[in-house]
């Protein structure tokens, strides 16, 4: 089963950007943002936050599609994902 | 033996609050002391730094909390960035040094340190890493008979376990030992008769 | 009479205040145990449940308190010894069928594990105001009785007496133990069975066709009968006769009721257990429950370093009260001091029963913590000045 | 007391009825008292020792029947008579435990232990006796009052939705479910029979009528009218899917057995899984004991 | 402030005490009832049921009395001046939400039409014993306030006041009526609405960002604000702040709790109502309340036949008690007098406040019925004699 | 309180978060959090003025909810969320009144009330956050822990069956009923905001991870490992007869939106009420008033 | 004027509380006098003889129960039985001549028979046959003022049927006055002031 | 819907009689096992009884089958039959 992976409107829409931005030491690591991604754009950090925590990180940020799954599955409201140069789409 | 108390910390999961109830188990089971074992509660509590404090003495126990505690086990960083402030600079503190890497020792406070994740670790369970803090702890402090927490220990872990965790015992026991040695004299503040009798 | 062996863990045991309070049940032979969680009186439940498949009895987790509190009452009456166990709100939901168990004159007993209140309040801290609730908390008159106490090893030993006055009385007893003593691990020692006695409730000596359920008897308690055996009993919450049969009217009222109250405070001098300590010849006697009553201690110790002569009396049970021991001793007593983890609730009935003859001073402590003995020595000091407005 | 014809043979339920207290309270072309003769004749063809089978009820007209019949019987408190029987039966698992009570008393204020106990499959036998109405206290609109009735609580007709009492037994995992009217007195006594011999949680709903007040505020005559009604609009439908079971108000009323199946009881779910995790260590609960009486 | 004409049936009417009480709801403006049948009270709610439609309101019947007391709660937090009414049973199920009504500081009335008790006791039948229970039923320390009727006039008025209260000082107030009140039927007068007072809650002028839903303001009583404005405030039943947060420490306990027990303490003068009659110079005073003040009278006609000076007070208000008023007479009175339909209640209050100054006399009564009043003159001879133990 | 990097813009759920209380206390991985998300995404679509919507919440650790969420939000007692956002609507019937607590709050001791508010059709949603456990009080067993489970209060695994919680909601005539677990996002939005524009008592399942309770003591792994498993056994069955929708341990659960049909909410069937007997003379309960405010 | 204590009595829907309640209400909305009604409630009360007391007064009424009647109104025979024996042979009794076929006159105890449900009959609507007791009520014990009932029974009864209940009451009265008319002279033995005024 | 007037077994088995006991003085009249009597063997009299109901007498007693249909209606256990000369049956 692989509809999470690619949410369902994900084809439908022309891929826009995201742009993503991580609140680092809200962050406790939990990771379902880095597995869910489904652009496989972020990994946890080495590095600790200040509570002892990985937060991620972008590591292909340009290949974010907005899809916002981190922002939603994040259950410590410490991503997001704003929209970047719509023009630029079309993918 | 007047009063000392114990304050044990980490993170859940460290096996704070059993290592906590050893130390207790041991003065008031084996020990023939009083030990009053409290723990922390609340939801407040959740995924943070979770704590024992233990007080033990050879009179009977009236006031059943901690004031100030006399000796601290920080077993990760949170915790010690928590905790460490209650001993105002006096007493005895213990910790990992791998996961404390920032204790340092102050004018009337002495610190002692052991690697006591990476032992547990060469035991092969960073499980029993509790257990070596409380061996390390019977031989800094010697509040404790040591064959009295030994026992205590034996009796206390699961079933099949025992000897792993005698071992863990045993080897933050001898760390501490030697660390002492290497020290011309122990020099804790509130060196007590019990203890010298144990010593 | 001796308990059963299976429930006793005899031996010297580290256990905090609610594992000791579940092994003074199994040791007191209580067989039957509903309960709902709720903190800090949990432990309570799952050292029962983890304990309980192996003695030989059962555990229900029910829906919600009001359900336990109902389940103990039946299950008393199928002849176990059951119990349930909860905290403040918890406790109030409980309210009507404690009402029940007082009216049907069923022995159980209750486990109040108290945190600071009202409404849900500081749940994971200590408390000690749920005492007044403890006695008048249900609708009607009736009587309780209710324990505390201070330590792991009281807990243990005051459940084995609770069972065994429930059982002597048909009464719901209280075990108010608070989240301090709940949550709080000392050695406890667990006699050999042989050693433990405990009381069961007086089985009828009657047949069927000569017993009436509700004849008082020794102590003014009517003798139980064995549900299952023919004896074809009805009980009601309702005002009833001898038969256990409803009846209307004030003089039915007038008989039952006063007979649930007078069978525990006409045997107030048996259920009555105060610890009293230098009380003869003091000027100053405080008074305390639970865990309140250790904090008490190195207060009095200063005091009396400080040559006050200062007594102490530690109430084991709390209700009903000790008022014909209180009554002498004030007066000779200069003043009462009594603090208390709550705004005044026993110290009503303190000051109501020595009616003036002393002083009595009250230190309240709102909850989440007990109180810094020094508040309670600064208190025995102005009793000893006796400037009290 | 009642007063006896002289040479008349005592009445047969007499045995198991406490005489000292007939007359009852109920009112004249009230429903209980016939639900109460079909349950004493269910409780003569069950095989159970008698002296081993206790009643429970609640509050209400119908929460007075324990204290009628003759056998250890309980009057609790408002809601709380299942409650109290999971406690009688799990503390003496001999027992066959029955809670007799109202539907007020059974669904609204004690909804709570009537779905949790259905879902556990305590093994308790309930009759609730519908009279669309809380009773006792006056008459007041009950979970049970089919939409537009009045009450004394819908003085302009009630328009909450009534339960379907057997959807929502059955959908909480009840075992054996019935639904009849009090005119209905050989099928209501084989079901109560049926019930009483399934381990497990049954449920018998017994339509019946409250003449004094539900009746009467709604204009539909004495009981015996009820039971006229009951006889012209009731449709036996065995095995029929609950969710099609509700009733409107002087609506036809299905009646039947619609569910009776096979799961494991509170006591040999706890049995099992413990026999499962200590062996031979572990005694199971009651059967011990059950053993010994034999 | 005038009352809502809406809701105020003008007039001379022959009422029964319980429809009084519903009566005096509406025309207090109360607008929403959440309620589950129980004898004697059930009268209120059917009576509220069938007038609410078109004055401009809502009922509803609930599953329980555990959530007839939630709803009433989150109804007056909506704005609506909010009531339930129950007897005994049901008032120990309503009890855990009493007490976040407490913790809440949410306006509120609570009717108990006091049956004979305890358990279900005398449903039909008339009792005085749940007085206790209407200061001490639920957990942890709280102050409530409760006032007792003695006619269908006073049901009507009092069950104003208690709205009254209960919006003036945001907690929940208790109308403590008997059976025998609430079932009897006499004339009610029912004045103009322009005649009638009624208070309603001070709304914050606050904006909401300047808003915080617990700070202090007059007589210790926090602003309300309204629901469904802007305001985002958060409520708790856990012990909080100033802005309503749950803080879990002793010293925030103590904030909120001792504020809760001064806010009616320290407005007790404004609280207490009682009426006295010849106390000035009485040797004997007789207290009651509810329906026990007027079964009182007789005998109290009779002792001053007899040349006995016997003065009287009517508790309006019994939780608080007057305890600065009756300290005051305790110095000239010899001695107190007090009969109740129960064992023994508010007389514990009377006889510590009186503090051993005078003698207390108490009158109990099952229940069922009222006193005899033969029986209340023999208290009040005795105690013109003196003979107490 | 939060430490915000700097130059990073608001979060866009702080303008419905109470940000002076996070971080929240729930552990990490924990479920619940993503649960609030997805909420608080379903607000922000639902149209409805915002400061007109209240959360009433339970004891429980998704009980703490209202308390982090920045509308007028009540935090109330154990099990009687329920009837007091019945209090607050039928008072207010201008606000939308969402309950979002946890299983045992909700389905234990708060079980009554669920059942009836479904049955009146009370104009609520609900939000039920399964974590199969009582969390808050340490792990309990509750009335959804699957069979076999283990928990503080059944050691040697559960015995008892537990509800089927939308086959409970729909049998009591909840008007819309679905379920998705928390990594279901989309679709768990989605069905939030169906449930708050459906007049009338809507129904929300959210299985969700307790890692710290539920996943350590029946060794689950994380929070992260129970999504894992979530993707692989949740299976999408819209529509579902809702008998089949049983969770056992570990073993397929099935998501969807089962139940949306339409019945006159209480307040609505009050005034149709009303109006049939009163006519003019009636002034519609709550409609007056929306009037005046518009 | 003292206290006078009645009770109303018969089986239920006989309209006997209402009956009570007119009287209570008579006297204290239009009669100027105090008036308390009670009822017996209850489940032992169901199907059973139902009553009704009122008491009237001209001074507050404190003690709230009936203690002893002073009159009765029987109209069953059930409840004749029952309650008659209250009377203790004193006082007045008003009972339904064909109903209470077994009422009898004692010492101190006065009679007065009236066949109300016929009457009642005659009027169409044996339902009004409470009304008609009121009536002769009123006639015989004058103890409330005759418009200040017949006023009652006009604002009381429900829309429609007022001219029914009037007619009711009218014809209860007449009967009673007749009666009166045909003994020599009133002898009751609760004859007071207020009566004699009104008479 | 006639089923109730015949019990489902009524033509199954060969009919015995029943002798009919009327506990006279318990009655309170509902009429219940008269209406429902099969044989129509019941009608309510015209005396009253100690209560003031008018309880059943049996006009057609030999025509009672022993079907207990009034015995298990009666709410007020005033009504039994028992098996009278089982020999005489047949019918
Ligand atoms: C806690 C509590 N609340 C309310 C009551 C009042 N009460 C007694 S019986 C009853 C309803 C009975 O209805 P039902 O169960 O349908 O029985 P019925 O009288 O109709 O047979 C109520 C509300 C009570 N006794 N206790
Ligand atoms: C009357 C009462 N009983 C018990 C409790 C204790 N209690 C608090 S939360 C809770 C269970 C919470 O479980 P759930 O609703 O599933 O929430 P979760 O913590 O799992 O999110 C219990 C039993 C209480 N607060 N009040
Ligand atoms: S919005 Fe988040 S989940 Fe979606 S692609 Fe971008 S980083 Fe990945
Ligand atoms: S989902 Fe949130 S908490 Fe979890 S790792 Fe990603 S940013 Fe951190
Ligand atoms: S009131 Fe109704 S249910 Fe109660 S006894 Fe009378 S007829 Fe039966
Ligand atoms: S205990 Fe469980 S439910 Fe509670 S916050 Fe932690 S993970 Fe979440
Ligand atoms: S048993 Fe009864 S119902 Fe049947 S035939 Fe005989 S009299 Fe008729
Ligand atoms: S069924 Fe019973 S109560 Fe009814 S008329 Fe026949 S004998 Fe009498
Ligand atoms: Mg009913
Ligand atoms: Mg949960």
């Amino acid at each position: 089963m692989q509809f999470w992976r690619k949410p369902l409107d994900a084809d439908k829409i022309k891929v826009p950007h995201g742009e993503i931005h991580i609140v680092r030491d809200r962050c406790k690591g939990c990771g379902f943002c880095v597995e869910y991604c489904p652009k496989d754009v972020l990994v946890l950090s080495e590095e600790f936050n200040t509570k002892g925590y990985h937060p991620p990180e972008a590591v292909k940020a340009d290949d974010c599609v907005h899809c916002q799954l981190c922002e939603m599955l994040c259950p410590e409201f410490a991503i997001f994902v704003t929209l970047k140069d719509e023009e630029s789409v079309e993918a | 033996m007047s009063r000392t108390e114990i304050r044990v910390t980490g993170y859940g999961g460290q096996g704070v609050i059993l290592c906590g109830y050893l130390i207790g188990k041991s003065a008031a089971i084996h020990g023939g002391m009083h030990a009053t074992l409290n723990q922390s509660f609340g939801p407040e509590a959740r995924g943070s730094a979770c704590s024992a404090q233990v007080i033990v003495s050879d009179e009977k126990i009236l006031y059943p909390y901690m004031r100030k505690p006399d000796v601290m086990i920080a077993m990760s960083r949170e915790a010690y960035n928590k905790f460490a402030p209650e001993l105002g600079g006096k007493g005895i503190m213990l910790v990992d040094e791998d996961l404390v890497k920032e204790a340092k020792a102050e004018k009337n406070m002495k610190l002692y340190k052991i690697p006591a994740t990476r032992i547990a670790e060469d035991l092969g369970r960073r499980i029993v890493l509790n257990i070596v803090m409380l061996g390390f702890f019977t031989a800094i402090t010697k509040l404790i008979d040591h064959d009295a927490v030994r026992k205590t220990v034996e009796t206390s872990v699961p079933k099949g376990t025992e000897q792993l965790n005698l071992k863990a015992f045993d080897s933050g026991y001898e760390f501490g030992i030697k660390q002492l040695e290497s020290e011309s004299k122990p020099k804790k503040k509130s060196t007590k008769k019990k203890k010298e009798v144990a010593a | 009479m001796k308990t059963d062996p299976k429930g006793v863990l005899t031996g010297e045991h580290y256990l905090d205040g609610d594992h000791a309070c579940a092994e003074g049940a199994l040791a007191a032979g209580c067989r039957f145990f509903a309960g709902y969680p709720i903190t800090p009186s949990t432990e309570v439940a799952e050292r029962f449940c983890s304990r309980i498949p192996l003695v030989g009895g059962i555990f229900i987790q029910m829906e919600d308190e009001l359900g336990s509190m109902a389940a103990v009452v039946g299950a008393s009456w199928s002849g176990k010894k059951s119990m349930t166990v909860t905290s403040g709100p918890g406790f109030s939901l409980m309210m009507e069928n404690i009402g029940l168990a007082a009216m049907m004159e069923t022995p159980c007993v209750v486990v109040n594990v108290q945190r600071g209140g009202p409404s849900t309040g500081l749940p994971t801290m200590v408390g000690q105001a749920d005492m007044m609730q403890a006695r008048w908390g249900s609708h009607g008159d009736y009587e309780i009785i209710a324990l505390s106490p201070a330590s792991p090893q009281e807990s243990f030993d005051y459940t084995i007496f609770a069972f065994n006055f429930a059982e002597k009385y048909r009464v719901p007893v209280m075990v108010m133990m608070d989240e301090c003593v709940g949550h709080m691990t000392e050695k406890v020692v667990i006699p050999p069975a042989g050693k433990i006695d405990v009381a069961y409730r007086t089985m009828t000596t009657l047949s069927p066709d000569k017993y009436l359920p509700y004849v008082p008897e020794k102590n003014l308690v009517p003798d139980m009968m064995p549900v299952g055996e023919g004896y074809n009993i009805h009980s009601t919450g309702l005002t009833h006769d001898e038969r256990g049969y409803p009846v209307m009217s004030p003089d039915a009222q007038d008989k039952i009721v006063n007979r649930l109250v007078d069978k525990i405070n006409k045997n107030a001098d048996d259920i009555i257990m105060i610890e009293e300590e230098d009380t003869e010849d003091a000027d100053i006697i405080v008074m305390a429950y639970g865990i309140t009553s250790r904090v008490t201690m190195p207060a009095i110790f200063e005091a009396r370093k400080k040559g006050l002569k200062v007594g102490f009396i530690k109430l084991i049970t709390v209700w009903p009260f000790p008022e014909k021991r209180i009554k002498q001793l004030a007066k000779t007593a200069k003043a009462f001091v009594m603090p208390e983890i709550n705004l005044g609730q026993v110290v009503l009935e303190l000051e109501r029963i020595v009616a003036g003859k002393t002083k009595v001073y009250h230190v309240p402590h709102a909850g989440g913590w007990v109180h810094d003995p020094a508040d309670i020595y600064k208190a025995i000091e102005e009793a000893a000045n006796g400037n009290k407005k | 007391m009642a007063t006896k014809n002289n040479n008349v043979p005592e009445h047969p339920m007499e045995r198991l009825l406490r005489m000292d207290r007939i007359p009852h309270i109920w009112c004249p072309t009230c429903g209980i008292g016939t639900a109460v003769s079909c349950f004493i004749s269910a409780i003569d063809k069950f095989k159970h020792p008698h002296e081993k089978i206790a009643v429970v009820s609640g509050i209400g007209c119908t929460g007075r029947v324990a204290g009628y019949i003759k056998l250890d019987s309980f009057h609790t408190t408002h809601g709380r008579a299942i409650p109290f029987a999971t406690g009688l039966k799990l503390a003496n698992p001999d027992l066959k435990v029955v809670v007799f009570s109202g539907d007020g008393d059974l669904i609204s204020i004690g909804g709570n232990h009537f779905i949790h106990a259905a879902r556990r499959n305590t093994d308790i036998t309930v009759v609730c006796v519908n009279n669309f109405i809380y009773a006792m206290t006056g008459g007041q609109c009950a979970p049970t009052t089919p939409l537009t009735a009045n009450s004394s609580t819908t003085p302009y007709g009630n328009h909450e939705r009534p339960f379907n009492l057997p959807l929502l037994a059955s959908s909480c995992g009840a075992v054996y479910v019935a639904r009849w009217t009090s005119l209905h007195i050989r099928r209501l006594t084989n079901s109560m029979h049926e019930a009483l011999n399934k381990p497990g949680f049954s449920f018998v709903e017994v339509v019946a009528p409250c003449s004094t007040l539900y009746a009467r505020r709604n204009r539909l005559g004495t009981g015996l009218d009820l039971l006229k009604f009951y006889h012209d609009s009731s449709e036996i439908c065995h095995g029929a899917d609950p969710t099609e079971l509700d009733i409107a108000f002087q609506d036809k009323i299905k009646v039947g057995k619609f569910i009776d199946r096979e799961r494991p009881t509170f006591i040999d779910a706890w049995n099992d899984n413990m026999k499962k995790k200590f062996g031979d260590k572990f005694d199971p609960y009651g059967e011990k004991k059950a053993k010994k009486a034999a």
